[in-house]
């Protein structure tokens, strides 16, 4: 039954990259253009990510089912908070310095956000001593629980924040070092590090806001 | 920006002038013609779905087929894939729909009654931990039945229709307290009330249950008062023999009126650990809840 | 077979379509409202549920046309609009047509809108028409209302009738030609009080007083479901329900009172939502 | 593992022996990596929270430990896939790089492969065979219904059957028809070398079929009883088995909104020269429309998880009363993600439809820019209407008209869809070829789905309808009738252009008639019970209902023998008869067909030019451009 197509020379469902093939590189700007939109999604993602968190925390808290939602005691180490919610403001302040200094072209942008990255780093350390002083877990109650699920999630976004810029300023200091092959799949990949950091410093920008939204909610409010 | 020169309109093509069958449109061709040209990238490889060509195809599946058999032909190579790929799915199948049709627990039908009446009798006990001999879940409560001379662990019971059933429930647990306290009352037995330890009563205090025995289609509700904290020597582990450890003995009869599959449970909280003492054993048949198969 | 010497004129198919259409519609829909509209579930055994069968009968109505309308417009182009045997033909290059759809966003919104506002009116003349409408309904019907309550547990429903002493029962009775104004509550996950007859739905969360009126306007038997998945037993947690004239109501519930008695004693005293103990997980 | 050097890595001579290619990352050791996180995070789980909560060692069940475990086996097979090369890589400052090395012959398909054609057609087959397996859900939860009392399996089991078939259809069919075929054609209908980013999109196939292995290992920690809604506090009463819930729908979850973050990417910043918003095919601007829905929807998905998560494990209490949560809040939560997602599967299936009628009716898409802003409309309004869901809850009562309304309203764009595709069969010339069929299936059924809408949309008729067979005819009516013909379409459609090869014409045609035939005598009577008074997932139901029930599901069974129909033509015309396709069998005018089989691996040797719509079918109008010469008026 085998039919006549046996011996019709079927190409390759999807050929993997041929020998030799002359893969034409790709322009820098088409990634650089991807960036940007993609950092802007992201952003619009996150917000919908924390948006299910203040609505849990101003629904239960109308709610007040049995007027458990938060006992007398229950009250966040005002101190270590305001630290933290310094912190993340001021490292996004760094990194949106050093956007402007690279984009001005000077050379030592990459010190202030290195700069910003260091100071999301303590962020993220001082609100983790924050929950051994608030005398308080996560088992106590509404608040407790939105406060708890809340802030831990905002470290997770803070830290993959900080990595996402640390990679930006480790590709330039290598890039001084040695630049990237002209010829690779991306023609001067280098060229990707302005538009990447713009992206990153954007984002870090958009979650800082978030970062001072939780303070106000959970700390202050 | 890539702008390529002008290699001809991608998708403009040319109206059709008179209905003329071409099969791709006149501008398209040359379009394709220029790309078929360049892209003979090195010698696009003839390749099956499954690469099991002759000629060491470098991709292992096919070269574990040349060792098989040198002489098949393609035709019977693919024949011995597909028949070996369906009969691994299928067996893969038989295995998932035989878990699952095998989740019903035994059926076990009551002793017949002694001759004087011509209903049955319905021997349970409840424990506080089932143990690793009964259930893969040694440290969940559950009700077991005398049959055979021995205790299984089998909440599916077959009951002779129109007839009085006897039941002797052992209770071996300690108290949880009902969560609706209408429970606590004697509902649906003949007579409207039971025999705890021997007195006659018809409600219990509804933080003193430990279980209760079930049947809402029958109207049947009965309370298991629990054994006391202090109690000297309670039971760890089923099987619990009435004779040697503390335990409330709770008798009571009903009528099973006419044929059906009826479903019983228990209605107090007892499934330590879940969140309102409704999850685990109460909510997986075999333990705390099973089926009256009245025939 | 060029498209130019078409043998015979090209007939008028809009014109066509839409007398076909006319015709359907107008045989079709007076026979859906006055055949199958009476017919429609839930009954009448409750103003509610009499409500119900109206608002789908007035919904059938409606849909009707629209229904014909794509499924005969589908049928004539399979009919009408196919590319001859063996032919490889174009058809009109036609992108659009601002009239046409210009009339199909205005009668397509007309009739949403009017959906909207309909369902609105019912839902508000019917104070709720059945369904349940939380610890603060929009209307409450006016008049002397008998309160009941429907407790959801896990896997049964029993009913507390707060102004007989609050006795519990296992099966709802309730008179005939009074409004009842059903608690609906739950001790301990979601279930949903359903009664396919009463033409009410309640779900029954925990901490959480549902209420929902209906008013008997036929003795009967009705049967009583749980629609929201419960567990375990949720398919099983059915039972069935009565409704009898006030005097049998009056002797049925005082001699519930007395058959309960002993449970009574022992319930703890009635409110709208229960916090049973234990409310953590400890066991 | 070297990082990632030139893009052209010459592959390595032909006979390398076979225990070299087997170590690096691949498949193998993704699953080895895999199962040694699953233990990994076992283990660890153990350590943590094996005394510190009260419950634990009452119930014997350590969610923490099942959590932990699912997730650091995820992240172990990922990667063991090879996932963590390049963020590495990044993170020591290597230049950013599109490929990665690429392995030879059939491998390509078994590992991280960063090529959106081989992509799209790893997401053909594990969406298929997990549909597969939701198919086989089904069948068993029909063989449980053909007798009125629980036999077949016992009520927990047919609770969790019923979860397992919802779970894995809403899941998986999410990406159903924007995983294979978005992500081969798009780059090619916008005339563009790659997606934005590669890895991502490779990332979200290998996150759905981690996902579906979890969910269908549920069964063996007990199932779970709370349907694909995954209500609280059921979510937080049921045994380990939900674990295996909440983690497959994160990961869904994950998978959706990245897939949607990579497919805007794509559209919006790497068409052609020439391909203006005005020209874009209407396949991809369903696709733009459903990825927005993705990328806002799914993030709330995950929010809700693993608030239910934390619920489960360290006994927080958004959801429990007892400690001042609310079950309310999880069902506005679930179904402000619910709808949205419900509109992800209906809008790729009014992509395909628009694309493929023009085609076959040899006539341009009529009211192009019409069904656009129908597919925009039904985009937005669908975060408007969730509480449509919760009419008898009583959540706000009081809203009610409002949502009646917000949901009457989306209806009007989704008309605008039906006004498309009947414009575009006026005066055609149309082929019943079976992608042809497929489409006319779904104006069908999604009528009658949209019609059965009409009467859940409304609060005083939804009363008995809501949580009955009424509401579950209908959406199995909008979703598979409205998707899964479609994906079907689609499959017919385009697997010529994908494999070069041709399907049997006359196994389709069967396939086609006994699968719409099944599904109408499966789904219509399903109306009447519901009406009748049977709730969804029961596994009892009334005596009187038993003669209904049997129909239905004898009416399934010849369903699920209609879907084997099409696994026998495919296994029949892909490995056996492999007649090859022509180069455009459908005489179509857009570019995906006027490239060559096999696509080369970029696409296209010189980006084109586009300078017009891809609908340039049909005799163009007469001077007076109103009717063509020859039609009437």
């Amino acid at each position: 039954m085998a039919s006549s197509s046996e011996e019709l020379p079927l190409g390759r469902m999807v050929p993997p990259v041929p020998a030799g093939a002359k893969i034409p590189p790709e322009p820098p700007d088409v990634g650089a253009r991807a960036l940007s939109v993609a950092s802007r999604l992201l952003a619009g993602a996150t917000t919908f990510f924390f948006l299910g968190y203040i609505f849990a925390y101003f629904y239960l808290r109308s709610l007040n089912v049995e007027h458990l939602w938060r006992h007398g005691h229950i009250n966040p180490n005002q101190a270590l908070g305001a630290a933290m919610i310094a912190c993340v403001v001021l490292s996004a302040a760094l990194s949106v310095l050093g956007g402007r200094l690279m984009k001005s072209g000077s050379r030592s942008w990459t010190v202030p956000a290195l700069g910003g990255v260091a100071l999301g780093l303590v962020a993220v350390a001082l609100q983790c001593l924050e929950y051994t002083r608030q005398h308080f877990g996560p088992t106590d109650g509404a608040y407790a629980s939105v406060f708890c699920a809340w802030t831990a999630l905002y470290l997770i976004a803070v830290l993959f924040t900080m990595y996402w810029l640390e990679t930006q300023v480790a590709s330039e200091l290598r890039a001084r070092r040695n630049p990237a092959p002209v010829e690779g799949d991306i023609r001067q990949a280098d060229r990707l590090i302005a538009p990447g950091l713009d992206a990153a410093v954007f984002y870090w920008a958009f979650l800082a806001a978030i970062g001072v939204v939780t303070y106000v909610v959970l700390y202050l409010v | 920006m890539i702008v390529s020169p002008a290699l001809g309109r991608g998708t403009r093509a040319a109206p059709e002038t008179d209905g003329a069958a071409a099969v791709t449109p006149e501008p398209v061709k040359s379009f394709m013609r220029i790309l078929s040209q360049s892209s003979k990238l090195g010698n696009p490889r003839a390749w099956a779905y499954i690469e099991w060509q002759h000629g060491g195809s470098n991709c292992f599946i096919g070269r574990r087929f040349e060792l098989l058999g040198s002489g098949l032909s393609l035709f019977a190579k693919k024949l011995i894939g597909v028949t070996t790929a369906v009969a691994v799915v299928g067996a893969l199948l038989g295995l998932y729909v035989a878990g699952w049709a095998t989740s019903f627990p035994k059926e076990v039908s009551a002793s017949a009654a002694p001759a004087s009446s011509a209903g049955a009798n319905l021997t349970l006990e409840t424990v506080a931990a089932v143990g690793a001999k009964y259930s893969s879940h040694p440290s969940w409560v559950s009700y077991l039945v005398r049959t055979g001379g021995r205790w299984q662990r089998t909440t599916d019971f077959k009951l002779p229709a129109n007839s009085v059933v006897s039941v002797t429930i052992y209770q071996f647990d300690s108290p949880t307290g009902l969560r609706n306290p209408f429970m606590s009352q004697v509902q649906g037995t003949v007579g409207a009330g039971a025999m705890l330890d021997g007195k006659p009563f018809n409600a219990i205090p509804p933080e003193e249950a430990s279980h209760t025995f079930a049947i809402p289609e029958l109207g049947v509700f009965v309370p298991l008062a629990g054994v006391p904290e202090e109690a000297k020597h309670p039971c760890e582990e089923a099987p619990c023999e009435p004779s040697t450890t503390d335990h409330r003995t709770i008798t009571f009869s009903f009528r099973t009126g006419n044929k059906g599959r009826y479903r019983w449970q228990c209605f107090v909280p007892c499934a330590a650990g879940w969140y309102f003492g409704n999850g685990g054993p109460m909510q997986t048949l075999g333990y705390m809840d099973g089926f009256i198969d009245v025939v | 077979m060029s498209s130019r010497s078409e043998p015979v004129a090209e007939p008028n198919h809009a014109r066509r379509f839409g007398l076909i259409w006319l015709a359907a519609t107008v045989v079709a829909t007076p026979l859906v409202i006055l055949l199958i509209g009476p017919i429609m579930p839930p009954g009448k055994a409750t103003e509610q549920a009499a409500g119900q069968v109206t608002d789908n009968t007035v919904l059938l109505g409606m849909a009707t046309p629209v229904l014909l309308l794509v499924v005969l417009y589908l049928a004539y182009a399979m009919i009408c609009f196919r590319q001859p045997k063996g032919a490889v033909l174009e058809g009109p290059a036609i992108r659009g047509d601002a009239r046409v759809q210009t009339t199909w966003l205005i009668v397509t919104s007309a009739l949403v809108l009017s959906l909207a506002v309909y369902g609105t009116l019912r839902l508000l003349s019917d104070d709720g028409a059945g369904s349940g409408s939380g610890p603060t309904p929009l209307t409450t019907p006016k008049g002397p209302k008998l309160p009941v309550q429907v407790i959801g547990q896990q896997w049964a429903f029993t009913y507390r009738y707060p102004t007989y002493g609050g006795v519990e029962v296992p099966h709802l009775v309730i008179p005939k030609g009074k409004m009842i104004e059903l608690h609906v509550t739950s001790l301990d996950v979601i279930h949903s009080f359903w009664s396919r007859q009463l033409g009410v739905k309640a779900d029954a969360n925990p901490q959480v007083d549902n209420i929902a009126f209906v008013e008997a306007n036929r003795v009967g038997a009705f049967d009583v479901r749980c629609a929201e998945l419960c567990g375990l037993w949720h398919g099983e947690m059915f039972d069935h329900g009565r409704v009898v004239t006030p005097a049998e109501f009056e002797t049925w519930i005082h001699q519930a009172q007395v058959t309960y008695g002993p449970a009574t004693k022992a319930l703890p005293p009635y409110s709208t939502t229960y916090l049973p103990e234990p409310t953590r997980r400890g066991g | 593992m070297t990082t990632t050097t030139a893009a052209v890595s010459t592959p390595q001579p032909a006979g390398r022996p076979l225990w070299r290619r087997l170590i690096g990352f691949n498949l193998l050791a993704a699953v080895i990596l895999g199962v040694g996180g699953y233990y990994l995070g076992w283990f660890i789980g153990h350590q943590i929270s094996g005394k510190s909560f009260a419950y634990q060692e009452n119930s014997s069940e350590n969610d923490v430990a099942l959590l932990l475990a699912y997730v650091f086996g995820v992240v172990g097979f990922l990667i063991g896939l090879g996932f963590a090369n390049y963020p590495v890589s990044r993170m020591l400052g290597r230049p950013a790089s599109l490929r990665e090395k690429e392995e030879e012959g059939v491998g390509r398909y078994f590992g991280l492969c960063t090529d959106h054609k081989v992509v799209g057609i790893q997401y053909l087959l594990g969406i298929g065979l997990f549909f597969f397996i939701g198919g086989v859900n089904a069948m068993l939860i029909r063989t449980e219904l053909l007798h009125q009392t629980p036999q077949f399996v016992g009520p927990g089991q047919y609770i969790s059957l019923v979860g397992m078939h919802g779970t894995m259809m809403m899941g998986m069919m999410t990406s159903g028809i924007l995983g294979p075929f978005a992500n081969y054609f798009v780059p090619i209908l916008i005339g563009a070398r790659r997606m934005a980013f590669p890895r991502i999109e490779a990332l979200t196939f290998w996150l759905l079929m981690a996902a579906g292995f979890i969910l269908t290992s549920t069964i063996f920690f007990g199932g779970f009883p709370t349907g694909w809604t995954g209500y609280e506090p059921l979510n937080d009463q049921a045994v380990m088995g939900m674990d295996s819930y909440i983690i497959f729908f994160a990961l869904v979850g994950l998978s959706m909104c990245l897939l949607g973050l990579n497919m805007l990417a794509t559209i919006i910043t790497m068409r052609a020269p020439g391909l203006t918003w005005s020209r874009l095919p209407i396949f991809v601007w369903s696709v733009l429309a459903t990825a927005v829905l993705m990328v806002l929807a799914a993030p709330m998905l995950v929010a809700t998880l693993i608030m239910a998560a934390l619920d489960r494990t360290i006994d927080t209490s958004f959801f429990i009363p007892g400690g001042g949560g609310s079950s309310y809040l999880f069902e506005n939560l679930f179904w402000f993600f619910g709808h949205p997602e419900v509109y992800i599967l209906a809008l790729p299936g009014f992509g395909i439809v628009l694309e493929l009628l023009p085609v076959f009716t040899r006539k341009p898409l009529w009211g192009y820019r019409l069904a656009i802003s129908g597919m925009l409309g039904v985009s937005l309004l669908s975060f408007f209407v969730w509480q449509h869901h919760l009419f008898v809850s009583g959540i706000n009562a009081d809203l009610r008209p409002f949502y009646m309304l917000s949901t009457e309203i989306i209806s009007i764009p989704t008309g605008f869809i039906f006004l498309c595709a009947m414009g575009t069969l006026w005066k055609a010339r149309s082929t019943l070829s079976v992608p042809m069929l497929f489409c006319l299936a779904w104006v069908f059924n999604f009528l009658i789905g949209g019609l059965s809408g009409v009467f859940v949309s409304d609060a005083p008729s939804d009363t008995g309808t809501h949580g009955s067979f009424f509401t579950m005819a209908h959406f199995h009516y909008t979703i598979m009738g409205g998707l899964i013909f479609t994906f079907f379409a689609a499959i017919y459609y385009w697997v010529p252009k994908m494999t070069g090869l041709r399907f049997n014409e006359r196994l389709a045609k069967l396939h086609f008639w006994l699968m719409f035939i099944a599904f109408n005598a499966t789904f219509m009577p399903l109306f009447a019970l519901g009406l009748k008074g049977q709730p969804r997932r029961v596994s009892e139901y009334a005596s009187n209902l038993h003669a209904l029930n049997v129909w239905v599901s004898i009416s399934a069974f010849v369903l699920g023998i209609s879907m084997l129909i099409f696994i026998v033509n495919t296994v029949y015309s892909m490995i056996f008869a492999r007649v090859a396709a022509e180069q455009n069998p459908w005489r179509s005018k857009s570019i995906e067909w006027q490239i060559p089989h096999p696509v080369p691996v970029n696409n296209f040797e010189q980006i084109p030019v586009f300078d017009s719509d891809p609908y340039d079918y049909g005799v163009p109008l007469t001077v007076a451009g109103t009717q063509p010469a020859s039609a009437g008026t």
